[in-house]
Formats: C-alpha cells, sequence, structure tokens
C-alpha cells in the first residue's frame, strides 16, 4: 500500500455513493432490536421501488440514542428516525419518494445531539464499520502513512505529550508520558497493548467505538508502536462483546490485506501485526497486570508495580497499555495537531470523553462530551432528567471503583480531579443515574457483590475484606445492622482501600465511602434500633 | 529435542478444530486461554480429557490448566443446556430492575442461576454487564439480546425460546 | 554500591538489589511475612510487610520494594500495627481455623502472629466455610479449613520441586489450592511425593499423616540449602 | 461492704475451662475472702442473680437455651469474661457448623445411636444453625483465649480485675494454648 492506493480507494469510495443515504444502526444496542431485519426491510423497499441508484442503504455502527433505538438516519437530509421497526422501515423509503414516513422522527438538534463534540465518536453512525474502504474514504490510515513517512517517533511522542491526552481508562495518567517512557526502555522488543475489557458495569464505550469505528482504534496502535518502538501488539476484548470481536476481527483482516497492518507499512521498514485476544469473564483483567497475565494465558491475577508494564511488561519486555478510547484519540491529534486537541476541556484535562449515559434517566445513550462539561448538563440537558417525573437523586461514575455524586454536586464540570475530590472517579465513562427511588445503600451492596465475586483471590484485605463488608451491607440492608457493624465497615472500608494489592481492591470500598459520605441517613434509617446497643457484629442467621 | 505431539483424544472432527487454533499459536503457553475458547465453543464445555490434552499439547501443568478454566466465567467444566438465558445484572439493568427479572425467570424455570434445568432443556446464567445499559433490563436467550425486559416479557420471551427449539 | 536509608529512625545500609525487608532483616529490624518464604519468589499477597515511606502517599510491601538511597521508612507504626492485625482477623474468621485441635499447634506462623499482634478475639463475623479434607496421598494431608492462600505450596512446587503439581483454582474467597485436575492428591501422576509443600506450609493445612494435635513441627533447612547448592559459581 | 459477686457460666464447651479454674487450687481460698461466688456448675443456684460483678463465660452460643441465658447474663452482670476458646472462637462446638442443623442431630441421636434413635424435640434445647463466639451475640469485656487458659492465668485474670485492672494477656495466652 502507499499514498497513491489509498487516495485512489477515497476516489472510488466517493464516486460510487448516490444522491441519498439510509443509515442503519447495527450495533448492538439496536441490533438486538431487530436492526438487521430494518435494515433488510429498507433494502427490499428500495429495490422494489427502483430506487437503487439513488439511494444507498448502509449499515453502520453506533449513533448515540441507542436507548430511542433502533435509528436510522437519512442523509442529506439529516433526519433521523427513531423507534424503528422492520414493519414501520418500509414507509421510511416511502417518505423519501413522495409519501409519508410512519416511523417516527426523532429530533437531531435536542441538545443529546447538539450539545457532543465528536471526535472519538466522528464516524461512528456514519461509516459501514465491516467495510475498510468506508474508513479508508473518510480518512482513515492517511495519518499512518504520515506518521511513518514524515515524521520521528520522538516527534509523534512529543504531539501526544503537547496536547495533553490523559488515560481514558480511568487513572488519567498523561499518555505522552506513558509513551515517552516505554520508548526510553531498554528491551530487544516491545509490545503495545490495547485494553477493550471494559468491565464496568454499565459502561459500553469501547464496546460502542470498537463495534462502530474499528479501524480508528488499529490506526491509534500502530502509530503508538510506531512511536514506542513495538512491531507486535495485542488487543484484549471481553468475550461479552461478540460483535465488537466479530468486527475487529474483519478489520484486522483487511487491514493486513491491504498491507496496513503486517511488515514494511507504507513500504517502510515498519512493522506492526495485532493479534485479538478475548477475555473470558474477568472483571479483574481490566487491571493492566492483570489483563496481561491473562494475555499470557495465565490467571489474571495482578502483581505489585512497580515494575510497571512500560519497563516490564508481556513476558518481561516494555509494554504500552491504554484503552481503546485513548488510541482512538490519537488519529485526530496527530492529524489535527496537539494545539487544537488542548484548546478543548479543561486545563489539566483536554479532549474530549466518551460516556454512556445509563439508568434512571430519560435519554439513554452514548454521549462524547468536551470535558469541564458540568454533571448537570449531562444529566438534565442531555439525559433529559428522570422519567416518569421522579427526581434525580444522585450518578454513579467510575463503576465499581466510582462513587455517587449527588444533585447538590451536579453543577461540578466534569474532569479527572473534580470527581476524584467528590470521592468518585472519571473511570472509564459509565454514568449511571440513580432517581429518588433508589436505596443508595443497595447500591452499595450491589457493587460490592461485584468486586467480592471478582477479586481475583490473591492478596488477603480484597479477598476477604469484600466478603466481609458484603455481609456487613446485607445486614444493613436487611435492617439488622447495629451502629457497631456501621463502624465496622468504615473501618473495612480503610483497610481494603489502603492494603489491597491493585486497583480493584483498593477502589472497592468506594461505593461504600461515597454514600456514606453523601447518604449516611440513609445508612442510619436502616439501622436496627432495638438491637443498636447490644454487642459486636450480631449474626447472620439465627433468626431463621 | 523433538517435543512429541500427544495424540487427539478421539476421531471426533473437532479435535481438528482445536488443534489447529494450537498450531497456529505455535502450541505456546500463552495460547491456552484462546485453545480454552476453542473447546468451550466446538463442545460447550471443558471436560477432564478435553483438559488433560490441551495440558500436555500446550505443556502447561495440568493444575495450572485447571486453575486458569476456573479462574474465568466463561469457561464451563459442566455441560450446559439445550437453550442458554443469561440475565445480564449490570448497574443500568440493576437500576431498572434486573433483579425482578431474574426472579421471574427462576420461579419459571425452577432453577438458580448458574444452573441447568434436569431435562437439559436451559441453563440460566448471569452476566457482569454485556454492555446493552441503554436498552436495559437486558436478557440474552440463545445468543440474541432482548432489551427493556420486564419479570412478565422475559418469561414469555424465554417460553417462546424453549418452545421453538423442543 | 551500598545504599542508606533510615528505618524506624534506624540508619541501615543496604546493598544495591535489595529489597526493604532484605536489608532490615540485615539491620535486625523484623517486619511480619506470611506469604513470603526465603527461597521462593516473592508474590506480595499477604500485605503483612507494608510499611509507610516517606513522600509516597501509598503504602508499599517492603518484601517486593527495593530500597533507594535515603528512603525514611516507618515497619511499625500504629497504624500498620491495625492494619496488620485486622488482616489476621480477616484470614481467622475465612477459613476453620481451629488452633486446639491443630497438628500446627504451637508450630503455626499464623497463631504466633495472631499472639504477636495482641489478637485477643476476631471480631468479623466467622464464615464457617464448606471445606474439605482430603487424605488420599499415603503420607501427607492437605486440610482447606486451614489453607490461607499463601501459595508457598504452589511456588515450592514449581520452583524446587519442578513439578508443579499444586495451583489455585477458582477466585476470590472461593480459592483453592488443587493437585493437578483438582483431582484427589494420592492420584496425582505429578508429585513426587517429595513433601517440601508441607514444609513450607505456614500453618497446619499440609501435615504429615500421623502428626497429632501439635506434633507438626516444620522443617524448612532444605530450601535455604538447595537455594545455595544452585548457586552459578561467580 | 459486701464483697463482688462473681459467677462462673458452662455454655457450649466441654467444661474444661471449668476443670482449669479448680486447678487454681489453694487460691481458690484466698479468692473466696475477696468475692462470693453466686452462680455456676459448682453453686446450687438455679437462676442467674442480679447484678453479678464478674462472669466468667465458658463455652460457644450452640443452641437457644445458650442465646436466652447469654442475654439475660449480659443484662445482670457488670463485667463479662469470655473464658476459653469456645467463649472466645466458638472452637470446637464451631466444628459442626459445616452441617446443616438436620444432618448434626441425625448423626447424633440416629446414625450412632444404639436406643432410642430419635430426635428428642423436648428438654435437650434447640440447635442455632451455627455454634458462634459469645461476642456475636452480647457485648464482651475481656477476651481470654486458650483451650483451656490455665489456671495461672485465669487466677491473673480475676485478680486484675477485682484490682480494677484490665488484664493484660498478650504473652499469657493463646489461640489453642
Amino acid at each position: 500500500m502507499v499514498l497513491e492506493q489509498l487516495i485512489a480507494i477515497t476516489e472510488k469510495e466517493k464516486k460510487a455513493r448516490k444522491e441519498i443515504c439510509i443509515r442503519c444502526c447495527m450495533a448492538a444496542g439496536c441490533m438486538s432490536s431487530r436492526g438487521a431485519e430494518i435494515k433488510e426491510s429498507i433494502e427490499k423497499a428500495v429495490s422494489e421501488k427502483g430506487l437503487q441508484n439513488r439511494i444507498e442503504v448502509r449499515r453502520v455502527g453506533c449513533m448515540g440514542s441507542c436507548g430511542q433505538g433502533p435509528m436510522v438516519g437519512i442523509e442529506p437530509a439529516g433526519l433521523l428516525y427513531q423507534h424503528v421497526t422492520p414493519e414501520n422501515a418500509a414507509s421510511i423509503v416511502e417518505g423519501l419518494s413522495g409519501g409519508s414516513a410512519e416511523a417516527e422522527l426523532g429530533d437531531p438538534k435536542h441538545p443529546f445531539f447538539s450539545r457532543q463534540k465528536l471526535i472519538v465518536c466522528a464516524n461512528s453512525g456514519r461509516i459501514d464499520p465491516e467495510r475498510i474502504e468506508d474508513s479508508i474514504e473518510a480518512g482513515g490510515y492517511l495519518t499512518l502513512q504520515h506518521v511513518v513517512s514524515e515524521l520521528q517517533p520522538s516527534q509523534v511522542i512529543d504531539a501526544v505529550l503537547k496536547s495533553g491526552l490523559r488515560g481514558r481508562g480511568g487513572a488519567g495518567y498523561p499518555t505522552g508520558l506513558k509513551w515517552g517512557t516505554v520508548a526510553k526502555s531498554p528491551g530487544t522488543r516491545k509490545f503495545v497493548v490495547c485494553n477493550g475489557d471494559e468491565g464496568d458495569p454499565g459502561a459500553f464505550m469501547d464496546r460502542s467505538v470498537l463495534e462502530s469505528d474499528p479501524h480508528r482504534v488499529l490506526e491509534g496502535m500502530a502509530i503508538a508502536g510506531y512511536a514506542v518502538g513495538a512491531d507486535q501488539a495485542f488487543i484484549y476484548v471481553r468475550a461479552e462483546y461478540p460483535l465488537a470481536v466479530s468486527r475487529l476481527q474483519t478489520a484486522i483482516r483487511q487491514a493486513k490485506h491491504h498491507g496496513l497492518l503486517g511488515n514494511g507499512i507504507f513500504e517502510s521498514t515498519f512493522n506492526f501485526n495485532v493479534e485479538l485476544r478475548i477475555g473470558a469473564g474477568a472483571f479483574v483483567c481490566g487491571e493492566e497486570t492483570a489483563l496481561m497475565a491473562s494475555i499470557e494465558g495465565r490467571r489474571g491475577q495482578p502483581h505489585p508495580r512497580p515494575p510497571f508494564p512500560a519497563e516490564s511488561g508481556l513476558w518481561g519486555f516494555p509494554t504500552l497499555i491504554n484503552n481503546v478510547e485513548t488510541y482512538a484519540n490519537i488519529v485526530p491529534i496527530v492529524k489535527k495537531g496537539p494545539d487544537w486537541f488542548a484548546s478543548l476541556g479543561t486545563e489539566k484535562s483536554k479532549g474530549t470523553k466518551v460516556f454512556s449515559l445509563t439508568g434512571k434517566v430519560r435519554n439513554n445513550g452514548l454521549i462524547e462530551v468536551p470535558i469541564g462539561i458540568t454533571i448537570r448538563e449531562i444529566v438534565e440537558d442531555l439525559g433529559g432528567g428522570a422519567p416518569d417525573g421522579a427526581k434525580v437523586k444522585a450518578v454513579q461514575t467510575g463503576g465499581p471503583s466510582g462513587g455517587c455524586i449527588p444533585v447538590e454536586h451536579f453543577d461540578t464540570p466534569v474532569d479527572y480531579e473534580s470527581l476524584v475530590g467528590l470521592g468518585s472517579i472519571m473511570g472509564s465513562g459509565g454514568m449511571v443515574v440513580m432517581d429518588e427511588h433508589t436505596n443508595m445503600v443497595d447500591v452499595a451492596r450491589f457493587y460490592m457483590q461485584f468486586c467480592m465475586e471478582e477479586s481475583c483471590g490473591k492478596c488477603i484485605p480484597c479477598r476477604a475484606g469484600t466478603v466481609q463488608m458484603y455481609e456487613l451491607l446485607t445486614k444493613i440492608v436487611e435492617r439488622r445492622g447495629t451502629r457497631n457493624d456501621l463502624e465496622q465497615l468504615e473501618e473495612l472500608c480503610d483497610l481494603v482501600k489502603h492494603t489491597s494489592l491493585c486497583g480493584l481492591g483498593q477502589t472497592a470500598p468506594n461505593p461504600v465511602l461515597s454514600t456514606l459520605r453523601y447518604f449516611r441517613n440513609e445508612y442510619l434509617e436502616l439501622l436496627n434500633k432495638e438491637v443498636q446497643e447490644s454487642g459486636s457484629s450480631g449474626v447472620q442467621e439465627q433468626k431463621t | 529435542m523433538k517435543v512429541i505431539k500427544p495424540p487427539l483424544p478421539s476421531e471426533d472432527k473437532r479435535w481438528k478444530i482445536v488443534d489447529a487454533k494450537m498450531r497456529r499459536l505455535g502450541y505456546a503457553g500463552h495460547a491456552l486461554i484462546e485453545t480454552l475458547h476453542t473447546v468451550q465453543e466446538s463442545f460447550g464445555y471443558l471436560d477432564k480429557e478435553a483438559l488433560s490434552f490441551i495440558a500436555r499439547a500446550l505443556r502447561v501443568p495440568p493444575s495450572r490448566v485447571y486453575g486458569v478454566a476456573t479462574f474465568y466465567n466463561f469457561f464451563s467444566l459442566k455441560p450446559q443446556g439445550v437453550h442458554t438465558c443469561v440475565v445480564c445484572l449490570g448497574t443500568a439493568c440493576y437500576v431498572k430492575g434486573a433483579s425482578q427479572v431474574l426472579a421471574a425467570i427462576e420461579l419459571y424455570s425452577g432453577i438458580k442461576s448458574g444452573e441447568t434445568t434436569s431435562d437439559k432443556q436451559l441453563s440460566l446464567l448471569t452476566a457482569r454487564c454485556i454492555g446493552a445499559c441503554a436498552i436495559g433490563p437486558a436478557v440474552v436467550y440463545d445468543g440474541i439480546v432482548a432489551g427493556h425486559r420486564t419479570p412478565d416479557n422475559a418469561v414469555e420471551k424465554l417460553e417462546g425460546v424453549i418452545g421453538d427449539g423442543a | 554500591m551500598a545504599k542508606t536509608l533510615t528505618i524506624n529512625g534506624q540508619h541501615v545500609s543496604a546493598e544495591d538489589d535489595q529489597t526493604l525487608l532484605e536489608a532490615a532483616l540485615d539491620a535486625g529490624i523484623k517486619i511480619p511475612t506470611l506469604c513470603r518464604l526465603e527461597g521462593l519468589s516473592e508474590v506480595g499477597a499477604c500485605r503483612l510487610c507494608l510499611v509507610e515511606i516517606a513522600g509516597s502517599a501509598k503504602l508499599q510491601p517492603a518484601c517486593v520494594t527495593k530500597v533507594v538511597e535515603g528512603m525514611e521508612v516507618q515497619t511499625d507504626t500504629e497504624r500498620l500495627r491495625k492494619y496488620r492485625l485486622m488482616i489476621l482477623e480477616l484470614l481467622f474468621a475465612e477459613r476453620n481455623h481451629i488452633c486446639a485441635v491443630c497438628v500446627a499447634n504451637g508450630h503455626c506462623e499464623l497463631q504466633t502472629l495472631a499472639q504477636q499482634h495482641g489478637m485477643s478475639h476476631v471480631r468479623f463475623s466467622y464464615l464457617y466455610p464448606q471445606a474439605d479434607v482430603d487424605a488420599s496421598h499415603d503420607r501427607f494431608v492437605i486440610d482447606h479449613n486451614r489453607c490461607i492462600l499463601c501459595t508457598r505450596c504452589v511456588r515450592v512446587c514449581d520452583e524446587i520441586e519442578g513439578a508443579h503439581t499444586w495451583d489455585v483454582m477458582g477466585r476470590g474467597t472461593n480459592s483453592r489450592v488443587i493437585t493437578d485436575l483438582n483431582e484427589p492428591w494420592g492420584d496425582s501422576q505429578t508429585c513426587t511425593s517429595c513433601g517440601k509443600c508441607v514444609q513450607v506450609c505456614p500453618t497446619g493445612a499440609l501435615f504429615e499423616k500421623g502428626k497429632s494435635v501439635a506434633e507438626m513441627a516444620k522443617r524448612r533447612e532444605f530450601l535455604p540449602y538447595l537455594t545455595l547448592m544452585r548457586q552459578q559459581p561467580r | 461492704m459486701s464483697k463482688p459477686k462473681l459467677a462462673t457460666v458452662w455454655l457450649d464447651g466441654c467444661s474444661g475451662c471449668h476443670m482449669s479454674a479448680l486447678d487454681m487450687d489453694e487460691r481458690w481460698i484466698e479468692l473466696a475472702s475477696l468475692v462470693d461466688l453466686v452462680y455456676g456448675p459448682l453453686v446450687d443456684t438455679k437462676e442467674f442473680p442480679e447484678n453479678v460483678d464478674i462472669v466468667l463465660v465458658e463455652g460457644a452460643v450452640s443452641s437457644e437455651e445458650d442465646l436466652e441465658k447469654i442475654q439475660k447474663i449480659r443484662k445482670q452482670t457488670k463485667t463479662l469474661v469470655s473464658l476459653g476458646d469456645c467463649a472466645v472462637t466458638s472452637n470446637v462446638p464451631s466444628m459442626r457448623n459445616r452441617f446443616p442443623v438436620p444432618v448434626v442431630e441425625n448423626r447424633s441421636y440416629r446414625e450412632t445411636a444404639q436406643l432410642n434413635q430419635q430426635v428428642p424435640r423436648e428438654v435437650v434445647p434447640r440447635l442455632l444453625p451455627k455454634a458462634r463466639p459469645v461476642h456475636e451475640f452480647v457485648k464482651v469485656d475481656v477476651f481470654v483465649p486458650g483451650c483451656p487458659p490455665s489456671a495461672d492465668t485465669i487466677y491473673y485474670v480475676l485478680t486484675e480485675l477485682l484490682a480494677g485492672r484490665m488484664p493484660d494477656l498478650t504473652n499469657l495466652t493463646r489461640f489453642g494454648a
């Protein structure tokens, strides 16, 4: 592959484009509501009316408003249909040929869409994720071509550093610094790893990106490989995401076929091979040292850091690990320049962040917003508040490692530091809205059960501490808890947070700590007044 | 030293698929999880014979193979039912009532999560999060996701799924 | 090149690639450990050897933290003692440790540590899990009720004996040490019956048949011996 | 001024802790001048008295009767001492905890019985689902581990408490001692 061939594909694609494009969402959300049948029925209507020359029906990835799906979009009219069914899908074609469409029309001017800033998701819902030609037409692999033929690795790292991009997996470590460390680490081999083990319950950003624009991620990884001097990459995706896995497999095959991955990319000396690794259902594998153990075919148990993967990672070689969304940001940063990227966001947190907005909120779905937007804007303006006239009480960010932020702090701008200040974390981008009917102690117990069951069992505080905390929370939820139990729960939170080996354990108490901080009353109301003064921990099953 | 490859456990063609997977990854120890995936996909579960064969073929100690197979939720050491029903218990589904959906399905099927009915027709499982949060509560019937589940429509759909296959 | 640091205010000099724990031991400062055993690889899992290092917000495990010039380390603060006691209590509550009828009574590292940390009782609810005893081996027994999952047996079998008969199955609190494909120990095809696992086990989880209450003292001399004999001549 | 009232209680245990207390031998004579022994297996009192100053509790809480007793004892006593591993950790009585109560009863009263193979429903108190240490039910003031704690340890605990001090047992006893 050379630049001219890329351009030729682009030209050919442009020529083949038709007057009207009907975009059918075929990401996992809409697919589960018969998205494939909808596309078939639209195609059938188009061919029955003999409109194949005017109308193209395209499979696309996620358009964001998954809660209103299945979605169908019309270009260039800019129409958006929602809750489409295979039965009324044909009428959309009717509407394009003089008749009227029965399908429900959505509002593309709604703040849910208009307030977004699309960088990572720029191609999502627009291109066919299973055709590399679509990606190329949208500018795909042009940046990689530029990088390998025009830039020195250090220039790439400088650009990423200057952009201010921070890791989108949750911790927010400056991406450029990490790249620099890996580039400098001595090693006869180096590896690039993409962490797509999106385990936070209530989060699906990475799934959506992989299902909608897999080439963007592959290109970002290749640029990373060039920058740090790695020739082999692994992309680790959860087995729970079969569609993302199959689209990635397709994308890797196509990229290899076109010589965009493999040896001598763009006729340079740069080799870059990507292998897919499927997770097998272990949340802890989102932790980088556990993920590497899993890639090596072992139990996904973390090991103490240092040594960090950047120095000693896969099989002891320097390894760069970033998450899906981080890699998806690389192409725009290199293409449009770090200054452009750094102009978005807040002083310390640049760019945009993709969130999955779910729970007790009217507009469920995937949103990409500039960092620094307030929680209130996200929940009330984009999300439209709680359904059925209920009052929003809190939003949970960061999954089992995060916390619940109460409505009185909704004017806080969303960035890494401010969320930590509120006792939560940015995390990978899950935002679950809770309304007045949500029992916060029960939510804390839900997360604790999650952490208990996902604890790998290696270190004692996490393995045994989460069990004790879960038992105590259960007692409190079932109104059998005492003041002593609450005290013991807080002591255990302190222990597990400060003594656990890895991030899973160190953050497992967060949902409890944050609900204790903001909703302590809910705990106190549940305490058993009768036995409050009696002995210590009391007993679970004696009454049964 | 020449490495002696163990013979395939039987004539069953599926072992060829498993062997091909291991060959593609150079019979390296790190191929263990990928290989277990292939066996699980081909046979539906991992039995002792399979684990023992993989241990020898990849030269990984049997206890490590067993340790890995039981570490990850995705692998099953017992045969699954003809149909599977996976109730998502991710946060978004949970706050929208997934536990009631699960309770209704448990009541209907007479089995708890993680169990298979005695007639081997249905295995009931729960998932951490399948990423279908926006359409929660979500249930996966035989690999196909259904969103917006209520206790009633979840059971109704299950009846349909089991009925079709019987 | 030697490094100097302070541990509990005491000036200590250490070899370049020593861990904090080794440097402390050389200086006569004891830091409690449970998963660690000299001669085996470090896993940093029991968290008893966590120490405070000036300038570091996080507690660090002394067994895997390398010494750094000028480091100021505290190994025995009130906070650390409190955490250590809680970790030990968690272990007692997690399985069924009944010292009074244990073969290792009086020779048990868990029991000794509990006493050293002033444990008068366990504040956490006992979990009373179902745990089995496998006495199928001719000479040895594994009693899972007393296992603390330190993985010394797994490591000694893999790293010293080279058999890798042991590993861990499951995860979280349901983890169990297993032999081969979770088969009875006595049926193991890989076990050489060397007994190293029994000798390194810190509690009475692994013991020799024929030993009664308080009779199972462990003999560990083989480990430093084998480590020494296997060193490459310089 | 009347002497402090001492009581001893035997819940689910083997009486070994009481035996060990008896091993204080002639020191009992000294103690008799310091306390009134008002209740226990060695005393012919049917009801646990009011306003007890110190109670030594041997044994785990294993049955409904144990539970009633310990709650009453707690209400009527100033200083409650968990004496020995059964009271402190539930020790040997807890070895039945892995089996459901009906299985335990069946084993004890049917499978291993020579005569009258039936589970008693009267007189013998009903078992709780699990035998648990005393402090999981009521507040405990002093913990004295040991199986049994030595006579010296028990003597030390009593004399310290009577002197108004909290005994420090760190180096005197431990679980299983």
